[in-house]
C-alpha cells in the first residue's frame, strides 16, 4: 500500500478501515542467506539496502523485543554531518545525503527538518576548533558558516549574552544539520524492508552464535536454530553480549545517557542548539515539547535509566544558556544504552569468525547515521569488503594506533 | 456553586483572581479549580489536536484538561493545572491553545477534519515536493501544536535546591502515609512527611468517613498535629516527590511561592534531593474515567473529583448530576450530593448485577451512547436493562475504578502486576529497594486496609533501620470490599471515545494502530502518542492498554505496559537547575591581580573558571590588536609584568618524588640537580600528549610541579591515579599549591634590573634556574624560567601577598618603559618561541608530532610509553607541528593544501592551530601541524579558510620563529 | 625593599546576618599540610605527642588548645595554629597551605538549613556531630566542612572561589529569611 | 547512587569521578606484547551485572576505589581503596 496524501483521504472517507499492517510478522525459516541480529535503525536500514542495493531479500532481522525498541527510540533526534576527522568526515556526510532523500525512498514521512544546528562556543581557542571542523565540513562538500557573537544573536536572540557563565563568542551554523522523528526511522525501515520481501521477526532473542570450523553457520535463537551464511550483528547496547557469543571481547564500555522533553509548548525554539561547554543541547519537536539531553552518567549501566547529578546538571546548563525555558516543565526522562568506543567513533568491520560482521560502537551518535551504517554494513554483508566511505571504522585500529577521535580524550571510554 | 457550610476553604479569608480577564472571588484554600466551578466556569480548556472544548475532570495534579497559564507581570508559567494552582489575591490565570478565544477557537475546525487525522497520518503525507516539509508543512503543524506559550524572557524569578536526610521517608499523608509516619515517629526515627496537596490529608479530606468514631479530616488534622509537635518529623507539604533514583535518593519538588505573590528572594520552587534509609509510598489511587461517545465534554468529571470539590472545597459542579461507574465505590458520589441536597437524577451502573437500591434511579448494564453540550454537557443518551433514556444532566460523574498510584515503583525499572479482583496494576514488590507500597497505591482501597498497611510498612522500615518499634494502636474504620467489574469503553456505538484526553488519543487510534501491526503497546503508544501528554498517561493508558489487548486478542498482562518514568509530576528546568542561572553555573576564581587589572581597563576573559586580562588598553589605542602589538614590543624591548598564578602547581616531596616523576613524565627528573628546572612532557596512558610544564627541584626530595592552567585538576587525578594503583608503597606525598602562590612573570631584557629594584639584588640564577628570596619579611621564590623567549623571570609570593607585588611589579615596570602585558600578548610571544599550549596538545598529538619524541627517555619506562609506539602514532602519515610564515593574515582553524591542487577533504595536508602577527618580524606567523610536516621545511602551502575567506600561501619552516638559539633567555 | 601588605580571600565583606545567624571570613594564620610517609604513623603520631597531638582519624579533627589538627584527605590533615613541631618533615611531607585557603564562619539557628542548600551531606547532629571535619562539595567546588559547635561551622574553600562560596552561603541565607517572612 | 567511600561514608555520586573498568590497574609490563596493551587499554568484559570498576573521591578525599557493582540494577556490593586493596600496590 503506497502512502500518499490522497490516500490519507480516501482512507479518512471510509473511516479508516482499509489501512494495511504496516509489516508481516513471518515466523522465522530454517535458512536464510544472511541474518540480521537486531532490529533497531541499523539493523532495519541494513536489511533495507541489502534488499535494495544487492537483491538480498533471503534474509531475515532478529529483534529480542519489538521492532526499534532501543536506542532508535531513546535519542534526542539530531540529524547532522559535522565531524572533522577523516573517517568520520564523509561517512557522516554520505549519511546526511541518504537523509536528505529518504521519505521519497521509503514512502514514509521520517519528517526530517533541516532546520538548522547551531554550535555555540565560548573562547577564541573554541572558536577556533570549531573553524577547523567547519572548514572541513565545506572540504567535504557540505555547509557551514562561522556566526559571531551578533550573528548568533540574531538568531537565537533569547539565550543570555549578559549574564551567563561562559559568555557565548559566537557559533557553528550548520543549516543542513537538523532532526527527524525518531520511530519513524525504524518503522520507515521496517516497513520498506518488508515490501521487499526481508523478515522481521520480533519477540525473538538470539541466544548463540554457531561457528564451525572458523565460519559462522547460524544463530541458536529463543524461537530455535537458524541458519545462514553471513550473520551481522547490529546491536548497539547489547555489542559486547552478543559478540561474547562468538568469543569475541570488544573495545566497548556500555554507558548510559540521559535525555528529556518538556509538555508541549508552542514554537519558541526553531533551531538545534548545542552548548557544548555545558554538555547541553536542545531542540522543539514538532509537538511542541523542548527536547533536550547533556552528557553521559558516566558510569558503565545498563540501567536505562539515570540519576540525578546529570539530570540536575543538564537543567543548570539550559538555566545558563537560556534562562526562559526555566518555566517549561520536564515530562519524562528516559536513558539509553550507548556503546562508547575508545575514540568516540564507531565501528563497521569484518571479525575473526568468516561470516560475522558486526556494527556497533556508536557513542552517542548512533541516530543520524542509520542510513549511512545501514548502507555500508549492507555493502560489507554483501560484498565482503569495506564500503569506502566506512574504511577506517576498523575493529583493530586501537591496537594499531590508528584512532579517530573527535573528542581528544583518549582511550577512556566514557568521555567520548 | 459554593454549598454554604460545607468544605475546609476559609470562609473568612476571601480572595480576589482573574480567568481570562474576568475577576471572580473565591477563598483561601480553593485551587483555581474549585473556586472557578465556584463561579460556575466550566469552560477551561482546549485539547491539544482536536481543540475540543475541555472542563475540569479530575482535582489533583493528574488534570488532562484544565491547564492554563499563570501570569506574573511580562512572565507567564504555561500548563499550570488549575487543580493544583492555589488562589491568592491578585492571581491572574489565562487558558490557553486557542485563538481568538477560549469560547471561539478557529481551530475548533480541527475536530471536523479528524477523519484525516487519524493515528500516525503525518508519516503517510507530506512527503512532496521534497522543500515543502520545512517550507509549509512543518511550520504548519508546528503552530498548531504545543498547548501553552513561554514568555520568551529570560526567568530571572528565584529557585532553590536543598538536600535533606532522614531515615523514612513517607510519601503520601492520607491514612496509610499518616499511619506509617505516626508509627515510625514513635519508634524515635527521623521522618519526612511529604505530601503534594498544600493540605496534608490526602482522600480523608474528601470524603465522607470517619476514623475512630471522628470525620476523617479531624482524625487526620490530631495525628498531624501530635507530628508537628515531634523533632523528629519533619512535614512537607507543596512537595510533590518526583523520582526514585539509586541508594535512596528521591527528587522532590516543593511549591514554596507558587501560592502567594511574588516577594524578593522567596524561591517559587525548591528541588529537594532526599536521602532516605527506607520510604513508605503511600501515594494512593487515581480513579479512571470511562469510554463513550464524546465522554470529554465540560460537566463530565471523576466521581472522586466530585467529592473531592463537594467536601474539600464546598462546591458542586452541577444542578443536576448523573454518576457512571463500574464499582461501588461511585455510590458514594451520589449519596453525598443527595445528602448535600443536590439533585441526582440517575446512578448508571455498568453492571448488570449491581444493586439497585439507593435514593435515586439506578439503571443497570448501564452503557451511554452519546451526550451533547458543546462547551458544558447538557443531557446523557444511554442504553440500560431496562431500555434506553435521555437524561438532561449538567454534571456526569464517571468512575472506572481506580489505578493505584504506582509510578514510583517504576523509576528504577520495576513492572508492575496486573491483579484481576481490582482490575488494576499493583507496585511489584522491591521493585525499589528499601520502599514498600502501602495502602490504594498497593491497592488497599478501604480506609481501614490503608490504615493498616501504613502501620505495616512502617513496621518493615523500622526493622530494616534495626529499630524497635512501638505498639501503634489501629484506628477504627470503613473495610468495605472493592467490587468493580471492568469496562474501558463502550461497544457498539459510534462516535469516539477519548482515552487520552489531553492528546486527543480515542480508542479508535488505538485499534487503527493494532490494525497497522503496531500491535506492541510500544508501538501503540508511540504511534498514537497515547499517554504522551501533559498528565503522562495517568488517566488513561490502563484503559488504552485495555483497549489494545481487546483489539490483539490478548489479556492485559501478557499486553504488558509502557514504563512510567521520572519525573512524577512534570517538574521545571528551573527548579531542577536552581543556581545554574548566569554566573551560578560554575564557580568564577579570580586573581589577587584582577582588581588591579580591572582598575587599567584590561578586559578580563574566561580561562579554565579563572579571570584573565585580555590586554591592557592604553589611551589612544583603539583596537585590542594595538595593545598587543605594544605590548609584545614591550616585552621584547624592556620589561613587562604579567600574572601567571593561574598555572597548576603540584608540590611533591620523599625519597622517591624522583622515581615517581620518572615514571609520570617522558623525560628523567631524577638526574635534575637541585636548584634547577626542567621542561617536562607528559602523556596519556594511551600514548598522547596529556600536558607539559615545567618542575622545579627544590631540595634532594623535594619538587615542585607546574601544570597548564586547564589541566591542573586532570594532572591530579592523574598522579594520584599512578600513585595509588602502581606505587602507593613509594616514599611520595603531593599536595596542590596552585592557590597557596601569587606568581608573576617578569619578562624582558629589562627583567632583571626591575628585579634588582625589588629585591636589593637578584640572586645569579641560570636560565632554568630557582631560588629562594625575601621580599622584606615575606619568602618568596624566584624562577628563571621564560615563556616568551626573552630573558625572563616567574616571582612567587604567598598569596596574601600577591596583589601588592603585582601593583608593585607593574610600578616598578613602568617607570623603566614597561608595564603590565595580557593573555593576547602572552599568546603572541609564545607563538613567535614556538612555544606550544592546548591549541597545539589537543588530545590528538603525540610526541612525535609535536617533535619531542626524543624527550621519551630509551632508559626508563613511563605512562604512556608502550601506545605512544604503536605503528599508526608515528611516521611520515602523521600531521607534524610546523611554523608558517606569511605576507597575509591566517587564521587558526584553516586547513592546509598544496598548491595547486584541489581543495578537498582527500587532498588536506594539515591544519593552523595558532596565529598571530609578530610585530617583531613584520609578518604573519602561525603554527600548525602538516603532513610529514617536518621533512618540509621551505615548501609553500595554501592556507584555506571557507569560514574567514581566508586563502594564501605560506612557507612552512620551524615552528620556533624567534632566537632559535635561545640566546636571549640564557642572557 | 617594600613591605608587601597582606589581603584575605575576602578582604573588606563585611559579615552576613540573616535570622540570628551570621556568616563571616575567618582568619587563618598558619596552615601546614601534613602527610605521612608510608609505615611512619607511629613515628609522627609521637613528634606531634609533643603539642598533645596526633594524627587524627578520617573525619576527626584533634585539638590541642588553640592547635588544631584537622583530617582532610587521603593520608593528610592541616595542622592549623602552630609551627610544625621539629622533626615532623622526618616522616611527613610539609606543606604551607595558609594562604591557598579561604575560610568561612556561619554560626546560628539556621546555620545548618543554610549550608544544606550548597551542601550534599547529611549535617543530622547524629552523622555529623560537633568536631566532625568532611571533605564534601560546596556546589561545585572542593571544600572542607568542619562543624565547630552545635550550629557552628567552619568552612574552606579554594582561595581565588571565596567569592562564589560567600554568595552561595549568602543566597542560601536570603531564600531562608525569605520563606521565613512568608511563613 | 551514593557510594560508600572507605574513609568519608557514603556520598552521592556526584562526588565521584568515573573511570573505567578495574582492568586498568594491570598495567602491563612495558615491554609486554601489543596484545597485552591493547587488552589493558580498549578491550573489556563489559558484562550486563556485576563489575568491579574505578572511581575517584574527586571533591572528597583523593582516594580511587575499586567498586564492586551490578550494571544492571545499580546496586554496590563493595567498595575497596586502590592503595589498600590486597596485593594491590606494586
Amino acid at each position: 500500500m503506497r502512502y500518499s496524501g490522497l490516500q490519507v483521504i480516501k482512507e479518512g472517507l471510509f473511516g479508516n478501515k482499509g489501512w494495511k499492517p504496516a509489516w508481516r510478522d513471518p515466523a522465522p525459516k530454517a535458512e536464510y542467506d544472511a541474518i540480521i541480529i537486531g532490529g533497531g535503525g541499523h539493523g532495519l536500514s541494513t536489511a533495507y539496502y541489502l534488499a535494495k542495493n544487492h537483491g538480498m531479500t533471503n534474509i531475515a532481522v532478529l529483534e529480542k523485543g519489538y521492532l526499534g525498541s532501543g536506542n532508535i527510540g531513546r535519542n534526542t533526534t539530531i540529524v547532522r554531518a559535522n565531524y572533522f576527522l577523516p573517517g568520520n568526515s564523509e561517512f557522516y556526510s554520505h549519511s546526511l545525503k541518504l537523509w536528505e532523500g529518504l521519505e521519497l525512498d521509503l514512502n514514509y514521512n521520517v519528517m526530517h527538518s533541516q532546520r538548522g544546528l547551531i554550535n555555540l562556543f565560548h573562547s577564541d581557542g573554541q572558536r577556533d576548533a570549531f573553524a577547523r571542523r567547519g572548514n572541513m565540513m565545506i572540504n567535504q562538500g557540505d555547509d557551514a558558516i562561522l556566526l559571531d557573537r551578533e550573528g548568533v544573536r540574531e538568531m537565537l536572540p533569547f539565550l543570555d549574552f549578559e549574564q551567563t557563565r561562559f559568555p557565548i563568542y559566537g557559533g557553528l551554523y550548520h543549516p543542513r544539520g537538523g532532526t527527524a522523528r525518531h520511530d519513524a526511522v525504524a518503522w520507515g525501515y521496517a516497513r520498506g524492508a518488508d515490501r521487499r520481501g526481508v523478515d522481521l521477526i520480533q519477540n525473538c532473542e538470539v541466544t548463540g552464535i554457531d561457528v564451525e570450523g572458523g565460519r559462522v553457520t547460524g544463530v541458536q535463537t529463543t524461537r530455535g536454530a537458524i541458519k545462514a551464511k553471513k550473520v551481522g550483528i547490529v546491536v548497539a547496547g547489547r555489542s559486547s553480549q552478543v559478540a561474547a557469543m562468538a568469543g569475541m571481547r570488544l573495545p566497548i564500555e556500555s554507558h548510559i545517557l540521559q535525555a528529556f522533553v518538556t509538555e508541549g509548548l508552542k514554537p519558541v525554539i526553531d533551531h538545534v542548539i548545542s552548548f557544548g561547554m555545558g554538555h547541553f543541547y536542545i531542540s522543539q519537536s514538532d509537538k511542541g515539547g523542548l527536547v533536550f539531553g547533556g552528557d553521559l552518567d558516566f558510569y558503565a549501566s545498563y540501567a536505562s535509566r539515570g540519576n540525578l547529578p546529570m539530570v540536575e546538571h543538564v537543567m543548570e546548563a539550559g538555566m545558563t544558556l537560556m534562562p526562559m525555558i526555566g518555566r517549561a516543565k520536564v515530562l519524562r526522562s528516559w536513558g539509553g544504552i550507548m556503546d562508547m568506543s575508545p575514540d568516540g567513533s564507531p565501528i563497521i568491520d569484518r571479525t575473526p569468525v568468516d561470516g560475522l560482521f558486526i556494527d556497533c560502537g556508536w557513542n552517542y551518535g548512533g541516530f543520524k547515521a542509520v542510513p549511512a551504517s545501514g548502507w555500508c554494513m549492507a555493502h560489507l554483508m554483501a560484498t565482503g569488503e569495506s564500503h569506502p566511505v566506512a574504511a577506517r571504522f576498523k575493529l583493530n585500529r586501537f591496537a594499531t594506533g590508528h584512532v579517530i577521535d573527535e573528542e581528544g580524550t583518549g582511550s577512556q571510554h566514557n568521555l567520548h | 456553586m459554593r454549598l454554604e457550610g460545607k468544605g475546609l476553604v476559609d470562609r473568612g479569608a476571601p480572595v480576589s483572581f482573574t480567568f481570562d480577564g474576568r475577576s471572580y472571588m473565591g477563598f483561601a484554600g480553593d485551587t483555581l479549580a474549585s473556586a472557578l466551578l465556584a463561579n460556575d466556569v466550566r469552560l477551561v480548556g482546549r485539547s491539544f489536536k482536536y481543540h475540543r472544548p475541555r472542563g475540569i475532570l479530575t482535582a489533583g495534579s493528574e488534570e488532562p484538561n484544565a491547564l492554563v497559564e499563570v501570569v506574573e507581570g511580562n512572565q507567564q508559567t504555561p500548563n499550570v493545572r488549575a487543580t493544583v494552582q492555589e488562589v491568592f489575591d491578585g492571581l491572574v490565570a489565562r487558558s490557553q491553545n486557542r485563538f481568538p478565544s477560549l469560547s471561539f477557537d478557529v481551530m475548533g475546525v480541527n475536530d471536523l477534519l479528524s477523519p484525516f487525522f487519524s493515528a500516525g497520518f503525518y508519516y503517510k503525507t507530506f512527503m512532496w515536493p521534497r522543500p515543502f516539509w520545512e517550507k509549509l508543512y512543518e511550520p504548519l503543524i508546528r503552530r498548531a501544536a504545543g498547548l501553552g506559550r513561554l514568555s520568551g524572557r529570560h526567568d530571572e524569578a528565584q529557585y532553590e535546591k536543598a538536600w535533606a536526610f532522614c531515615d523514612v521517608l513517607v510519601i503520601g499523608s492520607g491514612p496509610a502515609g499518616l499511619m506509617a509516619a505516626l508509627t515510625a515517629a514513635q519508634a524515635g526515627a527521623d521522618v519526612i512527611l511529604a505530601e503534594e496537596d498544600a493540605r496534608m490529608g490526602g482522600r480523608l479530606l474528601s470524603e465522607n468517613c470517619r476514623v475512630d468514631g471522628q470525620p476523617g479530616a479531624d482524625w487526620a488534622e490530631a495525628v498531624l498535629d501530635e507530628l508537628r509537635g515531634m523533632p523528629n518529623v519533619r512535614l512537607m507539604a507543596r512537595t510533590t516527590v518526583t523520582g526514585a533514583y539509586d541508594d535512596g535518593t528521591f527528587g522532590a519538588l516543593e511549591r514554596v511561592g507558587l501560592h502567594r505573590a511574588p516577594a524578593p528572594h522567596l524561591p517559587r520552587e525548591c528541588f529537594w534531593r532526599i536521602v532516605a534509609g527506607q520510604a513508605v509510598l503511600a501515594a494512593g489511587a487515581l480513579e479512571r474515567a470511562v469510554g463513550f461517545p464524546d465522554n470529554d465534554r465540560p460537566g463530565i468529571m471523576l466521581a472522586s473529583a466530585v467529592r473531592s470539590y463537594l467536601h474539600r472545597y464546598g462546591v458542586v459542579a452541577g444542578q443536576r448530576v448523573a454518576v457512571l461507574a463500574n464499582n461501588d465505590g461511585a455510590r458514594a458520589t451520589a449519596r453525598d450530593l443527595m445528602a448535600a441536597g443536590v439533585k441526582v437524577v440517575g446512578i448508571l451502573d455498568t453492571r448488570p448485577d449491581a444493586s439497585a437500591v439507593e435514593d435515586c434511579p439506578v439503571y443497570l448494564n448501564a452503557q451511554v451512547t452519546g451526550t451533547a453540550g458543546r462547551t458544558g454537557l447538557r443531557s446523557v443518551s444511554f442504553r440500560h436493562a431496562g431500555g434506553a433514556a435521555v437524561l438532561e444532566v449538567d454534571l456526569l460523574a464517571v468512575s472506572g475504578g481506580w489505578n493505584p498510584t504506582v509510578h514510583l515503583t517504576c523509576h528504577m525499572n520495576g513492572r508492575p502486576l496486573w491483579r484481576e479482583d481490582i482490575a488494576a496494576f499493583v507496585p511489584s514488590p522491591g521493585a525499589v529497594p528499601r520502599l514498600t507500597a502501602a495502602g490504594a497505591c498497593n491497592g488497599a482501597f478501604s480506609t481501614a486496609g490503608c490504615l493498616r498497611e501504613g502501620r505495616d510498612a512502617a513496621l518493615v522500615a523500622l526493622a530494616a533501620l534495626g529499630r524497635a518499634a512501638s505498639d501503634v494502636a489501629l484506628p477504627v474504620a470503613e473495610d468495605a470490599p472493592y467490587a468493580i467489574t471492568p469496562f474501558w469503553e463502550t461497544p457498539g456505538v459510534e462516535g469516539r471515545q477519548w482515552l487520552d484526553f489531553a492528546n486527543d488519543v480515542t480508542t479508535k487510534d488505538v485499534k487503527l494502530s493494532a490494525q497497522e501491526n503496531f500491535r506492541s503497546v510500544e508501538h501503540m503508544k508511540r504511534y498514537t502518542t497515547q499517554g504522551m501528554a501533559p498528565d503522562q498517561g495517568k488517566n488513561s493508558n490502563v484503559a488504552a492498554l485495555a483497549v489494545l489487548a481487546d483489539a490483539t486478542g490478548r489479556g492485559i498482562p501478557q499486553t504488558g505496559t509502557t514504563t512510567f518514568r521520572p519525573p512524577f509530576v512534570p517538574t521545571s528546568i528551573a527548579a531542577m537547575g536552581a543556581g545554574g542561572r548566569g554566573a551560578g553555573f560554575a564557580p568564577q576564581r579570580f586573581l589577587t591581580s584582577d582588581q588591579a587589572s580591572r582598575d587599567r581597563g584590561a578586559p578580563m576573559i574566561e580561562a579554565g573558571l579563572w579571570y584573565r586580562p585580555s590586554y591592557f588598553p592604553k589611551p589612544g589605542e583603539a583596537t585590542w590588536l594595538e595593545s598587543c602589538n605594544r605590548e609584545v614590543l614591550m616585552v621584547r624591548e624592556s620589561v613587562g609584568v604579567a600574572d601567571v598564578s593561574t598555572l597548576g602547581k603540584i608540590d611533591i616531596q620523599g625519597r622517591d618524588a624522583a622515581r615517581f616523576l620518572d615514571l609520570v613524565y617522558t623525560n628523567t627528573f631524577s638526574t635534575l640537580p637541585v636548584g634547577r628546572v626542567r621542561y617536562g612532557l607528559m602523556l596519556r596512558e594511551d600514548g598522547h600528549v596529556l600536558d607539559d610544564g615545567t618542575t622545579a627541584r627544590l631540595g634532594e626530595q623535594h619538587y615542585l610541579m607546574t601544570t597548564t592552567t586547564a589541566a591542573a585538576g586532570l594532572v591530579m587525578r592523574h598522579l594520584d591515579f599512578v600513585h595509588q594503583a602502581f606505587c602507593a608503597d613509594w616514599d611520595v606525598r603531593f599536595v596542590s599549591v596552585t592557590e597557596g602562590w601569587a606568581q608573576f612573570a617578569v619578562a624582558g631584557p629589562k627583567a632583571r634590573e626591575l628585579l634588582a629594584t625589588l629585591l636589593g639584588e637578584v640572586p645569579a640564577l641560570p636560565f632554568m634556574g630557582v631560588a629562594d628570596v625575601a621580599l622584606g619579611s615575606v619568602k618568596g621564590r624566584l624562577f628563571r624560567i621564560s615563556f616568551s623567549g626573552e630573558e625572563g623571570y616567574e616571582i612567587a609570593v604567598p598569596t596574601r601577598h600577591g596583589e601588592a607585588l603585582f601593583r608593585d611589579l607593574l610600578a616598578r615596570a613602568e617607570t623603566m618603559g614597561g608595564g603590565p602585558y595580557g593573555m593576547e600578548a602572552l599568546n603572541v610571544l609564545r607563538i613567535e618561541k614556538g612555544f606550544i599550549t592546548h591549541a597545539e596538545i589537543h588530545g590528538r598529538t603525540t610526541a612525535f608530532d609535536i617533535g619531542m619524541e626524543k624527550m621519551v627517555s630509551a632508559k626508563k619506562d613511563c605512562i604512556g610509553k608502550a601506545a605512544a609506539a604503536r605503528p599508526g602514532m608515528v611516521g611520515p602519515e602523521r600531521e607534524q607541528l610546523v611554523g608558517l610564515k606569511a605576507t597575509g593574515a591566517m587564521t587558526a582553524g584553516a586547513h592546509l593544501f598544496v598548491p595547486g591542487e584541489r581543495v578537498h577533504r582527500e587532498t588536506d595536508q594539515g591544519y593552523v592551530t595558532s596565529v598571530c602577527w609578530s610585530p617583531v618580524m613584520g609578518a604573519h606567523l602561525a603554527l600548525g601541524f602538516l603532513k610529514n610536516g617536518r621533512a618540509r621545511h621551505g615548501e609553500r602551502v595554501r592556507v584555506v579558510d571557507h569560514l574567514r575567506k581566508i586563502d594564501v600561501v605560506a612557507e612552512v619552516c620551524d615552528p620556533v620563529f624567534h632566537d632559535r638559539e635561545g640566546v636571549k633567555l640564557r642572557a | 625593599m617594600p613591605e608587601l601588605i597582606a589581603k584575605s580571600a575576602l578582604h573588606g565583606q563585611a559579615p552576613k546576618v540573616a535570622l540570628g545567624t551570621t556568616l563571616s571570613e575567618g582568619v587563618v594564620e598558619k596552615m601546614v599540610s601534613v602527610a605521612p610517609y608510608p609505615g611512619r604513623g607511629a613515628a609522627v603520631d609521637a613528634v606531634l605527642g609533643a603539642l598533645g597531638l596526633r594524627f587524627p582519624a578520617a573525619g576527626e579533627a584533634v585539638a590541642a588548645g588553640d592547635v588544631r589538627l584537622i583530617w582532610v584527605g587521603r593520608g593528610m590533615a592541616f595542622l592549623l595554629g602552630a609551627d610544625a613541631p621539629a622533626g615532623l618533615a622526618e616522616h611527613a611531607a610539609l606543606t604551607d597551605q595558609a594562604d591557598g585557603w579561604a575560610v568561612l564562619r556561619i554560626a546560628g539557628p539556621v546555620a545548618v538549613d543554610a549550608l544544606m542548600r550548597p551542601f550534599p551531606v547529611d549535617l543530622r547532629a547524629a552523622a555529623f556531630p560537633v568536631g566532625k571535619v568532611a571533605r564534601v562539595p560546596l556546589n561545585h567546588m572542593q571544600a572542607v566542612l568542619c562543624r565547630t559547635g552545635e550550629d557552628a561551622f567552619e568552612i574552606m574553600v579554594f582561595r581565588s572561589m571565596a567569592r562564589t562560596a560567600w554568595h552561595e552561603i549568602a543566597e542560601a541565607m536570603d531564600v531562608l529569611e525569605a520563606r521565613a517572612r512568608a511563613s | 547512587m551514593r557510594i560508600n567511600c572507605p574513609l568519608c561514608g557514603t556520598r552521592d555520586r556526584r562526588e565521584f569521578y568515573y573511570y573505567g573498568a578495574e582492568d586498568y590497574l594491570d598495567r602491563p609490563a612495558p615491554e609486554a606484547p601489543a596484545q597485552a596493551w591493547d587488552d589493558y587499554l580498549h578491550n573489556r568484559d563489559n558484562p550486563a551485572g556485576v563489575t568491579r570498576d574505578l572511581w575517584y573521591h574527586d571533591l572528597g578525599c583523593s582516594s580511587w576505589l575499586v567498586v564492586t557493582r551490578n550494571t544492571v540494577t545499580h546496586e554496590i556490593l563493595a567498595v575497596e581503596a586502590v592503595a589498600d586493596r590486597k596485593g594491590g600496590a606494586a
